[in-house]
């Protein structure tokens, strides 16, 4: 069971916070305390390493590196795979995985951008294409969902196929062909900034608040912990477990949706091959920030930093001019060099 | 409940079980282990459906297609499994599927302060509500399993061996609970293998033998143990503990010197002669499994040394550990001893694959035999080596563990809590195979929070408090006043 | 002008091209053809497939076997195997990768069955009946001659030069680099800064909001592929950058209708037409005809594209043939 | 009986055995039983699959499909894939996984091709390539292993490295050239025949015999089954938990390194573009076989089955002139429909 992953972790932090003060009351413990004592103490190790990787960003890049332009230029490329990153982690923190993320997130780009979408978008207003986008996401979840919940199929098969299909289904919709927006409402709308801040980094903050509300201030997300964490016990808590399954995956296809929204404002296009590698890239981010792959133990604070260390790190390679393969090769060394300085933070922090 | 049948593949759980419950009642059930108690409240639960049967709630009929019908009903159920999330927070655990909250928002403070109240009322006001629960001792947990039934406001409180992971104290009180409870007409369904608890908070008994109601409402106080354990096991036990044989005065085969693990405990000497039995008495947390442990290797020691057969044994090292000989049964069956969807042979043979090794290829045939006889001779029900380990019941999942060792040959062997959950055949049937282990020249180490049992089974006794040991004397020098006495005062009064 | 693929106008358009006295057109033998192509996980291998198989609908006489696209050299092996088991009578094969089909295409020639070899070149010229190549080094050559030219003709003193490749690890990527650089060579120059894409939309985007970061000011850059190139065209526009030529690459009807705007400079073309060719030489062959323009009977052996360079001058000229990708 | 195939999907079946035959004795029961009371009967929905895909090959190909070249064509493709997936069946019984298959392929491939390599290969014989193939690989699973085993990184996260890096160093390493063998001894030997059988057909049937055999019959499939079930257990059992798992990666290592040499011999190349999505397909193949991914339970039967459904399909797409699309959204609905297919049958068998 998750039982031994409890402990993995962090079982001296909590005993510590249990020990050194048993007596202050639980209504005492204000909001801040508990968001200090609980995610950004387990990020630090994250953090410390973002850190890091700014600074040999600065050391290398100077200038060019800290510029305000270069960190928007950085935080608009990670929000579309943060979006989705986002929705990963429910579904991860619910024992779950999806592989057809980027699949959907080249559908939902493509049906939102059919010559019939664009010309209703046309007639009536820009707004039709998001919907239609977010539409097409939710409806591939939902399908994912039932197969996963109620066909009980594993989620890694269900989704496999889910990803073959969609990305399928997406190349005869477009016929191979790139779709370009004529829509400029739409671009100019999602591509444009308010108050110096890109639409697409509000989006990308948006969903994030949100989702971090909805996983830890809401029944919803205590609710897929407890699902992630032990089925069983939270089929006995009452909980319907098929039900609540089913919904982490239509979230996802949501989060997939907007993703692609914010795809299409950024590339000016819906193709089939938007959102390749889309899964790996989001599992990667969701997985370094600390939600364990078992279930039952999420945060988003360190998925947006998994988000931001990868994003960060290809901008500070292409800023060294740096070629793929060395790029690569030290992608693996920094992955692994980060997450055993994640756990050497973790364990010093609780001695 | 009449008639109530149940059948998994390839047995039958239940075969027609009646049980009434009155208001107000608390209503014992006795049986074996495997007799079908578990299941029986699983279907009352709605966790399993009857194949056959009805189940009336006050007078009318009702289905129970899941748990939340039965929690509707206000039917609260504490699960003999611990039921609870790790890696939620006791107040998520206590209010998990009905929480607190406006909107979908939960309402963490009022959750939080709900919890801290239901767990003062339990006695239990150390435990923080903000706690994760796996980070809690098995006591604490039982003790939030506990809150969270309260917490369902109900009308009947199913109860499936609460006091297995409790220590005498901690019964004492939570039958006070009981008591509070069942005067508000709340009836309760208890189930236990400790027959002295029965008889204190019990009012009426059904007994459950091989999925049937052999006899039922039964008066808790009157009725004879021995008839009880008649009935239950079909034949008459002697419900006591074999008689020592006497101790050669060998050369330790055991010996522990100065052995400290910081945080957990502290200077711990002793030694175990061979066929020699030293029980570790101690209150639940008083750090008895951390000992073990270290003794085992699974975890390191930060000093002191642990000595088999006069060699040392590396410390932190199970691997060690087990070629020097020492075995050990660890505290939690399922999630520390049991691979579950594993066979029981396999289970079996996990620590003495190398006897059925030959050139690395497995001997499953003397590996099924070998499994085939430890099970006959332990009585393990239902039979069958290739049976998943999972589809068993408790007492005979600690059987299995057993078996485990018996098949390797042990020196030492550690038994932590060795019959929790453990019925009273059974258990018979395991104080007797220690014995039989001692008079093999077996050292045995007993941990167990039934002050009777360490008492009654071992020859020398260690009383653990404060992380230390307080004591040290023959078991027959000793009663159970005088070790609560040494424990709480630090001295036998 | 017949069927030279040179020259023909791109297979799928709609009517039959004019011909000058040939009757190659004319449905002969019934011959079954097997296309093996890559994965067309962009727009560019994407018109390929759609041209292979608009090129054999217009032939009544053609049955057209296309196998699943991959970039898997083993699985495309299989494939081909699964023709020769099958006796198609042409193989047309667009190889993952040139070398690791080799073997298998001997096979095929061995068993009779001639192979069209299409875009990556195999290791042994006896693995193919004919070759049909677009020139990747030379299209390279073609953009590094043109920003060599735009040196000259703006003056330019330190000029900065970019270059966003396709997928790295594919040998036409690296002619194209190199023809790139040998080119820039000639007139002094080098490439400043250099970064690699995967030939869609979205990595062409994202790989140019970090170039445009690494490099404040680029006066030429060149881009691989035109269907990336929407995505470097709307990272461009996002950072409000256009001080640069922007030369694209492979002729996209999209890149020409940017250049005919004045939003682009120019492009490289690199047919999509190839396997179309390939089908067309194939039944060709698999008919024992020639190609009728020319004086010999058979069919050449090597066929290589030429890569010329699009303008605003020009063009109107290559619209028509460029293909929407 | 072996224990990963005993009970999930038909415990009736044991229990009714052990029940109206428990006085049978063990010595009696013969190995032909054991066999087909076991893998054989849960593996019955997917040998149902397969034989309904061989059903409609037939009536879509004929005689086409129904030859003996076909067959060994598809059983050739299936073995490069086959190979890694016996490996991966091992890690994943383990409660572990590895990402990183492809990328070893093609590192593997590579080191066995350079000039060096080669030079020394005709010096003295063309086994020193494969020798060098099956140190790499089993030196990138040594790496995963130490990793995962003792720097406790999650196997997800330290082969996703491994992904990266491979990879990037087999660019590196062979210049992203594609290197022809010129060693005509090491591709005859593996692309020849042997009574008919080509030899990569029998190296496959040799790795899947041995994996059954180290699964099934030996402690060491034992060991890896009690890890993958329950590793706390297995470590209190005296097990030496992190060792064991440190041999699983470097015995899928050592299959990688196995496969690279087959599909060297198959491409007479080694390449860095080699093994490209190996990972998913060989995970799909070990899934769909009926192997948990948490652990536990593994059947080589189902993986052996399970890389034959997906190859299978793949030939009978081709035989059928689909459209590449049209094939990825079939696929999807075939995935789905012969798992769907699997779980009823194993229902029906039990009640
Ligand atoms: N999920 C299951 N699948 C198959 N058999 C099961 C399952 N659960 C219980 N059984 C079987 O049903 C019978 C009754 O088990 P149950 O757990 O109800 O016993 P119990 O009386 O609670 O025993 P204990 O006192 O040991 O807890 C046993 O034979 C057990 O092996
Ligand atoms: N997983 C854990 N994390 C943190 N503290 C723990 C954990 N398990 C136990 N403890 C604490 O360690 C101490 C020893 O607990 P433990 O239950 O192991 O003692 P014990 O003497 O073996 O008791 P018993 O065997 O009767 O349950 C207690 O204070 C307990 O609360
Ligand atoms: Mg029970
Ligand atoms: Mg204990």
């Amino acid at each position: 069971m998750s039982f031994d992953l409890t402990k993995a972790e962090t079982p001296k932090a909590d005993d510590a916070e249990t020990e050194t003060a048993p007596e202050e009351s639980a209504a005492r413990r204000g909001g801040l305390v508990d968001f200090l004592s609980g995610p950004a103490g387990r990020n630090l190790g994250l953090v410390l390493a973002l850190v890091l990787l700014i600074i040999v960003g600065i050391l290398t890049g100077g200038e060019r590196f800290a510029s305000t332009d270069n960190a928007l230029t950085i935080l608009r490329l990670g929000s579309v795979i943060g979006v989705v990153s986002v929705g990963m982690t429910f579904v991860i923190a619910g024992e779950g995985i999806d592989l057809s993320v980027g699949a959907i997130v080249a559908l939902c780009s493509v049906w939102a951008t059919t010559i019939a979408t664009q010309t209703m978008a046309a007639d009536y207003h820009w707004s039709v294409m998001v919907f239609v986008a977010l539409a097409v996401g939710a409806g591939c979840g939902l399908v994912n969902g039932v197969l996963i919940a109620y066909g009980r199929i594993a989620p890694f098969i269900a989704t496999l196929a889910m990803l073959a299909a969609a990305r399928g289904l997406a190349e005869i919709i477009a016929k191979r062909r790139t779709q370009i927006i004529r829509e400029r409402g739409f671009v100019d709308f999602f591509g444009g900034s308010v108050a110096g801040v890109p639409v697409l980094v509000i989006m990308f903050a948006a969903v994030a608040a949100a989702g971090w509300v909805l996983l830890n201030r809401t029944t919803f997300g205590r609710r897929t912990l407890a699902i992630g964490g032990n089925p069983e016990a939270a089929r006995l808590a009452g909980i319907r477990v098929q039900r609540h399954t089913m919904y982490l995956y239509i979230l996802l296809g949501l989060a997939c949706g907007i993703a692609a929204v914010m795809l299409m404002a950024r590339t000016t296009t819906g193709t089939s091959t938007h959102g390749t590698l889309y899964e790996l890239d989001a599992i990667a981010a969701v997985v370094i920030g600390g939600t364990l792959l078992s279930g039952g133990r999420a945060t988003l604070v360190g998925t947006v930093l998994g988000v931001l260390i990868f994003t960060t790190l290809t901008n500070v390679f292409t800023l060294n001019n740096l070629d793929t393969s060395t790029q690569a090769v030290a992608k693996g060394a920094i992955i692994v060099a980060a997450v055993l300085l994640q756990q050497r933070v973790a364990r010093t922090g609780s001695t | 409940m009449t008639d109530v049948v149940k059948r998994f593949p390839g047995v039958v759980a239940l075969g027609g079980v009646d049980l009434t419950v009155e208001q107000g009642e608390v209503h014992c059930l006795l049986g074996q282990n495997g007799a079908g108690k578990s299941t029986l409240i699983k279907v009352l639960a709605g966790v399993h459906r009857a194949d056959e049967g009805t189940v009336e709630w006050r007078g009318e009929a009702v289905g129970l297609p899941d748990p939340q019908a039965a929690m509707d009903l206000g039917i609260a159920t504490m699960y003999q499994e611990l039921d609870l999330v790790d890696g939620l927070t006791v107040a998520e655990n206590i209010f998990l599927g009905h929480e607190p909250s406006r909107a979908g928002f939960s309402q963490r403070a009022t959750a939080r302060r709900a919890a801290a109240g239901l767990l003062a009322e339990l006695g239990h006001p150390e435990i923080t509500p903000t706690t994760e629960v796996g980070a809690l001792s098995a006591a604490a947990q039982q003790i939030v399993s506990m809150a969270r039934a309260l917490s369902r406001d109900a009308r009947l409180i199913i109860m499936d061996e609460p006091s297995a992971v409790l220590d005498a104290g901690e019964v004492e009180q939570f039958f006070a609970v009981i008591r509070e409870i069942t005067a508000r007409d709340v009836a309760v369904i208890y189930i236990s293998h400790r027959l002295e608890e029965i008889r204190e908070i019990g009012d009426r008994v059904t007994v459950l033998k091989d999925g049937k109601t052999v006899s039922t409402a039964m008066d808790a106080k009157t009725t004879s143990t021995q008839d009880l354990i008649r009935l239950m096991t079909g034949r008459s036990i002697e419900y006591v503990f074999p008689r020592r044989s006497p101790v050669a005065g060998a050369e330790p085969m055991l010996r522990i010197e100065n052995l400290s693990q910081k945080g957990e405990f502290a200077d711990i000497s002793f030694q175990v002669r061979p066929g020699e039995v030293v029980g570790l008495a101690g209150l639940v947390g008083s750090g008895r499994t951390e000992i073990v442990e270290a003794i085992f290797g699974a975890t390191r020691a930060t000093s002191g040394t642990v000595t088999v057969d006069g060699r040392t044994v590396r410390p932190g090292s199970v691997p060690a550990a087990v070629a020097a000989g020492i075995g050990l049964c660890p505290e939690e069956r399922k999630s520390q001893a049991l691979v579950l969807q594993a066979s029981l042979a396999a289970n079996i043979s996990l620590a003495s694959l190398a006897k059925f090794s030959r050139a690395g290829l497995l001997d499953r045939h003397g590996e099924t035999r070998a499994a085939e006889a430890l099970l006959d001779s332990l009585d393990v029900r239902p039979r069958g080596a290739h049976r998943e380990s999972r589809t068993l019941s408790g007492g005979n999942q600690q059987k299995v563990v057993l078996a485990r060792w018996l098949l390797r040959g042990c020196k030492v062997l550690l038994l932590d809590e060795p019959t929790r959950g453990v019925d009273v055949g059974a258990r018979s049937e395991i104080y007797g195979l220690i014995r039989e282990l001692t008079d093999q020249g077996v050292a045995v180490v007993v941990v167990s929070s039934e002050i009777p049992e360490v008492l009654g089974l071992s020859d020398r006794v260690l009383v653990i408090a404060d992380r230390t040991i307080r004591h040290e004397g023959p078991a027959d020098e000793l009663d159970e006043h005088a070790v609560l006495d040494i424990i709480l005062k630090g001295d036998a009064a | 002008t017949g069927n030279d693929p040179e020259n023909n106008s791109p297979a799928g358009s709609k009517s039959a091209p004019k011909k000058a006295g040939s009757n190659n057109d004319a449905a002969g033998k019934k011959v079954t053809i097997g296309f093996s192509g890559p994965a067309a996980d962009h727009g560019w291998l994407g018109a390929i497939n759609k041209a292979a198989k608009d090129a054999a609908k217009k032939y009544p006489d053609v049955e057209l076997k296309v196998a699943e696209g991959t970039n898997d050299a083993s699985l495309q092996i299989s494939q081909i195997e699964t023709f020769i088991n099958d006796k198609v009578d042409a193989i047309v094969l667009l190889p993952t990768d040139g070398a690791a089909l080799t073997e298998v295409a001997t096979k095929a020639m061995n068993a009779g069955i001639p192979v069209i070899n299409v875009d990556r070149e195999f290791s042994n010229p006896f693995a193919a009946r004919t070759t049909i190549l677009g020139d990747n080094y030379g299209m390279g050559v073609s953009a590094g001659t043109y920003a060599c030219q735009l040196v000259k003709q703006k003056k330019l003193s330190n000029p900065v030069i970019a270059e966003i490749a396709g997928i790295d690890s594919l040998p036409l990527t690296q002619d194209r680099s190199k023809g790139f650089k040998d080119a820039l060579k000639k007139c002094g120059q080098r490439v400043d800064n250099r970064v690699s894409a995967e030939f869609t939309v979205e990595s062409g985007e994202k790989q140019a909001s970090n170039l445009v970061q690494a490099a404040p000011k680029i006066d030429i850059l060149w881009n691989h592929d035109d269907d990336q190139g929407v995505g470097v065209m709307a990272a461009l526009d996002q950072a409000n950058r256009h001080e640069m030529a922007f030369i694209g690459g492979a002729g996209s009807a999209n890149a020409m209708r940017l250049i005919k705007e004045g939003k682009m400079e120019a492009t490289v073309l690199y047919p999509p037409t190839q396997a179309a060719d390939g089908i067309k030489v194939a039944r060709l062959i698999a008919q024992g005809k020639g190609i009728s323009d020319l004086a010999q009977v058979e069919v050449p052996r090597r066929i290589v594209l030429n890569a010329p360079v699009v303008t605003k001058k020009n063009v109107d000229q290559y619209l028509p043939l460029a293909f929407e990708s």
